[in-house]
């Protein structure tokens, strides 16, 4: 086929055009051509399809999300906020930390392992655009059920990817999820979180600014690989024939992207770039129409000029290619020498492609001839934006109404036996079959890891000034009530910077739903981001950044409603944490927070088949003393313990498990309900008996019920009457994994 | 199982994996780039593939070897990114 | 007195490498893959990490780097020289070391605190240690089992040339669970544990590693 | 440098690089414990190796082939644990 050019355009305004199966609606066609007063040319429709797609639109979400900002808290520590490549927050001493969420599920579930290491390389290439050094990543997953034979496809696929890529990049992996359920059988989740570091005067942000400034492509060289991906894979529902002539998933190159990390913190070092971005979702579309529609004029791109690993790839291809591990930079004139030097000794391919222009409009030529031409803010930020219906699905009365039947046991055997059955159940047991294919100690400040409440990296080696972070999500609890679910993650990603003595400052999210053309996912979508609005502001942490993730469904059944809240936290000594077990005997035990009868959504019910109830309420005011008491008394604390899933039960055997020191505690009410109840607000620390009455007036300032529940010490677990040995709890919870997937 | 088999009565099948060409090979490329530094020139390009020799119990029959095909993509071979090639050797 | 710490495109632990050898109050000189000149240092340590991505064989590609002829001819020489993890893999490419590092038995990247029994404190990155002492450090790879055959295997052994040796469940299916080598004139040393992530408590699982580095300080103080 | 050749004049040739006999093979031991799993019982012994294919510009003459035998035994191939043949593809 002859080339599309924008003069072609407008000599042939009928011919008809492909948008449908590019992914867009007519009315979205129809609004393009009334954009620019023609028909687009196929390279411009290439652009609109994939820029307009859900994935890189947010049309959608973005109604909803705006709330993050209308509701933000004030807060003097955020520097950079949404609508960047990634939020950037004030941790001191002239340290600007930086951390965004984000998923590559779909691929994930076509090729496990290219699918998971192309998703860590991606959001790691966020966090650099931001002019931050990578210093550590995480990854919340979510499977089909453990058993299943699929899952035994997917998890070591996924496994051996993230750690794969994120090895070879020597980003220590400080933390993440690993949770199974049906409704991710077709759908698993992989969400990949990464942090960095910078001074305050490094950051860097996504503009194309000052005429005449040059547009450097630079990294890998444009291969015909992702073509389609935004628009096929996140924008349809999955498995259909897409458009694609060309395969929609990307082999990933760890290597080149470590070269690319290096090459680019020398160029930020010196101070040579005026705007960088990645090329990520929609590759060259997205970073040429952001950077132009950013900056302050418009943008000439020799499309001819960019490198290609496929000499056959056509314009539109160009445009759209997702191959990984390639930037985009604003370079001055008189910066480029030193620039394309540094690239030199990377040995990174960088390529002079066009420059920033006085005009308004992004136009890309090809050999000379002008194939797009278009206001970039209509490609980048002015994409179609819907309300669409929702409405709260009928299972949601229905299950609130049911009452849940489970056993509580109350005979030691039996009590024994489901301690036994919790502990060594695939979501509770022990992950490090998986989290030792990960690289822990690189870069030499990994102060937490697995299976500490958060990861902890030390940023300064002189003040051992360090951040925390945490994921949390309880879709169980989204389920049954979406609005407190997204609460209830977020206080418990909190809870979990607190209990190592690290204190809340900024939260990323990664929300990832089933279609959001069902007006009843819609419904979920909608109350998780008004719960996450109302509970950051309730807690005073901005949100700075996030990702959505849509059409996570099989047929008609969509997975659980998963919102994954990362938060981030600051340390200013991280030789004072407070670690999650204790190190050593006759210390005391205690209980901070009330346990009610909790068990709508906990994993006792789970693994009685049971999802139904009413979801506890979150009391974030309660959670904020409770922050306030864990960093106030951090001194006193030998050990600390966030209680989640599980119940104190899962909760004392991983304590009693880490360092191998037992425990015994007397539980004086209902024990089952004392050890399988989930109530949010709790935490299981240990002190010394010096501290006991510095505690107990901790406790009564902060207004947070204390129970006092035994001794650490002996090979025992050791419950009222039940005595559980170490070494057979162990084997119990370290045998599962490899039982399952070595 | 062993690993070396005797050679009496058994038939060697080659199957090699290679990624499909228009998917990125880093692995070859790094190949590509290493040769010219040791004063090699002869390639124009390099890709890297796996390559399993499977030893077979007896004659290689038509059903056998549609086994074989049938193993090569369900476990050998990703089809999404990968092509395959079955091969009775001598 | 100056340790070389070598940096390949891909290599990762080169910091920690360096932080350890400040650890023990030596000056630790950054060198690149590209310089042939070694300036001025006394030793040298092969870092740890995924040189050239690992994509062929480990090490594979590192070793013809134009820093590796200059080191090569100085440890010939006697100049001490240590590969950790990457870069054992990298002196058993260029054969300094005898054998070859493989695949991991369960095919898995392992990462765990590692038990080691140090088996020779005769060479230049071991003598601060005492003969038969067990340490534990981090053990971090892919392809960290070493292979050769009987008859290296039995001189390595007949020379005492093993310098350590994995204690515990067999992490990667080495032979004869050798963890470490060294050459017959005992300044080449090649570990695939990682003493540099071992230096404080704090960051690592023990400071078991630090004695690697007092060796060699002492070996350059005591020359 | 590109990926994709033209198929104009350029001769493919293909080293195989396999471990040593004696030498362990997690991989086709992997394999070969799989295969059965997914009930697939043709094979007595799996083993994997590497296969590069190489792209050479013109003739492969016998100096050409010289050079790729060098570069195979150097740099693709390891021969303290592997084996390789190099073969000029039709
Ligand atoms: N759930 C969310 N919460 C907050 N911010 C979000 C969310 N989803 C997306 N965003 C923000 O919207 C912007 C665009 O996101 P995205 O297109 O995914 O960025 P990128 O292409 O750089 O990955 C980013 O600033 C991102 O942080
Ligand atoms: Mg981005």
């Amino acid at each position: 086929m002859s080339l599309d050019t924008v003069q072609s355009a407008q000599t042939t305004p009928d011919r008809i055009q492909p948008f449908a199966e590019l992914g867009l609606k007519p009315e979205e066609y129809a609004r393009i051509r009334e954009i620019l007063g023609r028909r687009p040319t196929s390279s411009e429709l290439a652009m609109y399809s994939v820029m307009w797609s859900e994935h890189c639109s947010y049309k959608s979400s973005k109604v909803h999300l705006r709330q993050f900002g209308e509701k933000a808290p004030h807060s003097d520590a955020l520097l950079v906020g949404i609508g960047e490549n990634a939020g950037v927050v004030d941790v001191g001493q002239g340290y600007a930390v930086t951390f965004k969420i984000e998923s590559h599920n779909h691929p994930s579930f076509v090729e496990p392992y290219q699918g998971a290491a192309t998703g860590v390389g991606g959001i790691v290439r966020d966090i650099l655009t931001m002019g931050a050094r990578p210093i550590a990543v995480m990854d919340p997953l979510r499977f089909g059920p453990a058993d299943a034979p699929d899952t035994r496809r997917v998890l070591p696929g996924v496994v051996a990817g993230i750690g794969g890529y994120g090895n070879c990049l020597g980003l220590p992996n400080i933390g993440g999820e690993i949770v199974f359920d049906e409704t991710y059988a077709g759908n698993p989740l992989v969400n990949a979180l990464c942090i960095g570091v910078m001074r305050h005067e490094q950051i860097k942000l996504a503009k194309a600014s000052g005429a005449g400034n040059l547009v450097v492509l630079f990294g890998a060289r444009t291969g015909g690989d992702g073509i389609g991906g935004v628009s096929v894979l996140a924008s349809e529902t999955f498995g259909a024939d897409g458009p694609a002539k060309r395969p929609s998933v990307q082999v990933g190159d760890p290597f080149a992207e470590k070269v690319l990390i290096e090459c680019s913190l020398e160029i930020f070092a010196e101070d040579l770039v005026v705007g960088i971005q990645d090329l990520g979702g929609a590759g060259l579309s997205c970073a040429t129409s952001e950077l132009a529609s950013a900056g302050t004029g418009g943008m000439l791109v020799a499309l001819d000029d960019v490198p290609l690993r496929d000499p056959s790839l056509s314009p539109e291809e160009i445009l759209m290619s997702e191959s990984q591990e390639r930037m985009c930079a604003i370079v001055e004139p008189s910066k480029i020498a030193r620039f394309l030097e540094i690239c030199q000794k990377w040995d990174v391919t960088a390529t002079v492609i066009g420059e920033v222009t006085d005009g308004n409009r992004l136009v890309i030529t090809w050999h000379g001839e002008v194939i797009v031409e278009v206001p970039p803010r209509t490609v980048a930020h002015e994409g179609p934006v819907y309300n669409r219906p929702l409405a709260k699905p009928a299972y949601v009365d229905r299950v609130a109404r049911e009452i849940l039947e489970l056993p509580l046991p109350s005979d030691s055997e039996a009590l024994k036996e489901a301690i036994y059955k919790l502990i060594s159940s695939p979501n509770m047991a022990d992950k490090s079959w998986v989290t030792s294919q990960y690289d822990k100690y690189v870069q030499g400040n990994t102060i937490q890891s697995q299976p500490e409440d958060s990861g902890m990296i030390r940023i300064d080696e002189q003040t051992h000034l360090g951040v925390a972070v945490s994921t949390d999500a309880n879709a169980s609890w989204s389920y049954l009530n979406p609005y407190e679910g997204a609460k209830l993650a977020l206080a418990e990603a909190a809870r979990n910077i607190a209990t190592a003595g690290a204190r809340p400052l900024a939260v990323t999210n990664c929300l990832n739903f089933g279609s959001p053309e069902d007006p009843g996912v819609m419904w979920q979508f909608a109350e998780t981001v008004r719960g996450l609005a109302d509970g950051c502001l309730e807690m005073g942490l901005p949100v700075t950044g996030g990702n959505v993730s849509f059409y996570n469904q099989t047929g008609e059944v969509a997975i659980l409603p998963t919102p994954i809240i990362g938060v981030l936290g600051v340390i200013q000594d991280v030789r004072a944490r407070t670690p999650m077990s204790h190190s050593a005997g006759d210390l005391e035990i205690y209980l901070l927070g009330k346990t009610e009868q909790d068990f709508a959504g906990s994993e006792w019910a789970y693994l009685h088949h049971q999802r139904g109830g009413v979801a506890p309420t979150s009391d974030l005011k309660k959670e904020m003393r409770l922050i306030e008491l864990l960093l106030e008394g951090q001194e006193i604390f030998e050990a600390a313990h966030d209680v989640s899933q599980g119940g104190v039960a899962v909760t004392m055997c991983e304590m009693v498990l880490r360092n191998k020191i037992g425990a015994t505690i007397n539980l004086v009410d209902d024990a089952a309900v004392a050890l399988f109840s989930e109530t949010p607000g709790r935490v299981i620390v240990v002190v010394d008996p010096r501290n006991s009455e510095r505690l107990v007036e901790l406790a009564k300032k902060f207004e947070i019920e204390l129970t006092e529940l035994g001794r650490t010490g002996g090979a025992l677990l050791r419950i009222n009457e039940i005595e559980i040995p170490l070494a057979e709890l162990d084997l119990a919870y370290t045998s599962t994994f490899p039982r399952l997937f070595g | 199982m062993t690993e070396l088999t005797g050679p009496t009565n058994t038939t060697k099948v080659v199957v090699d994996v290679m990624l499909k060409p228009e998917i990125l090979d880093p692995q070859g490329q790094a190949v590509s780039a290493a040769l010219p530094r040791l004063g090699f020139n002869f390639a124009s390009s390099v890709r890297q593939g796996k390559r399993f020799e499977i030893e077979v119990e007896g004659e290689v029959t038509v059903e056998k070897l549609a086994e074989i095909t049938k193993a090569a993509e369900t476990l050998l071979a990703n089809p999404v990114i990968e092509t395959f090639v079955v091969k009775v050797e001598n | 007195m100056k340790v070389g710490v070598v940096t390949f495109p891909g290599s990762l632990d080169d910091r920690d490498a360096a932080r350890a050898v400040r650890a023990v109050g030596i000056e630790a000189v950054a060198l690149w893959h590209g310089d042939a000149d070694l300036h001025g240092v006394d030793a040298v340590i092969l870092p740890g990490g995924f040189s050239y991505g690992d994509y062929l064989r480990c090490g594979a590609i590192s070793r013809f780097a134009p820093v590796m002829t200059t080191i090569m001819a100085r440890a010939k020489e006697g100049m001490p020289l240590l590969g950790i993890c990457n870069g054992f893999q990298i002196l058993c490419e260029s054969h300094l070391l005898p054998g070859a590092l493989t695949r991991n038995h369960e095919l898995h990247f392992l990462c765990r605190d590692q038990k080691l029994r140090i088996e020779n404190n005769t060479s230049a990155w071991t003598s601060a240690f005492d003969a038969g002492q067990e340490i534990v450090i981090p053990l971090k790879n892919g392809e960290g089992s070493y292979q050769c055959d009987d008859a290296t295997l039995e001189s390595l052994e007949g020379e005492g040339q093993v310098v350590a040796r994995y204690v515990g469940a067999d992490p990667n299916g080495s032979r004869n669970l050798i963890a470490g080598i060294t050459n017959a004139k005992r300044n080449i040393v090649g570990l695939m544990p990682h003493p540099e992530h071992a230096i404080d408590s704090l960051t690592g699982p023990t400071a078991d590693g630090l004695p690697f580095f007092t060796s060699i300080l002492t070996q350059m103080v005591g020359a």
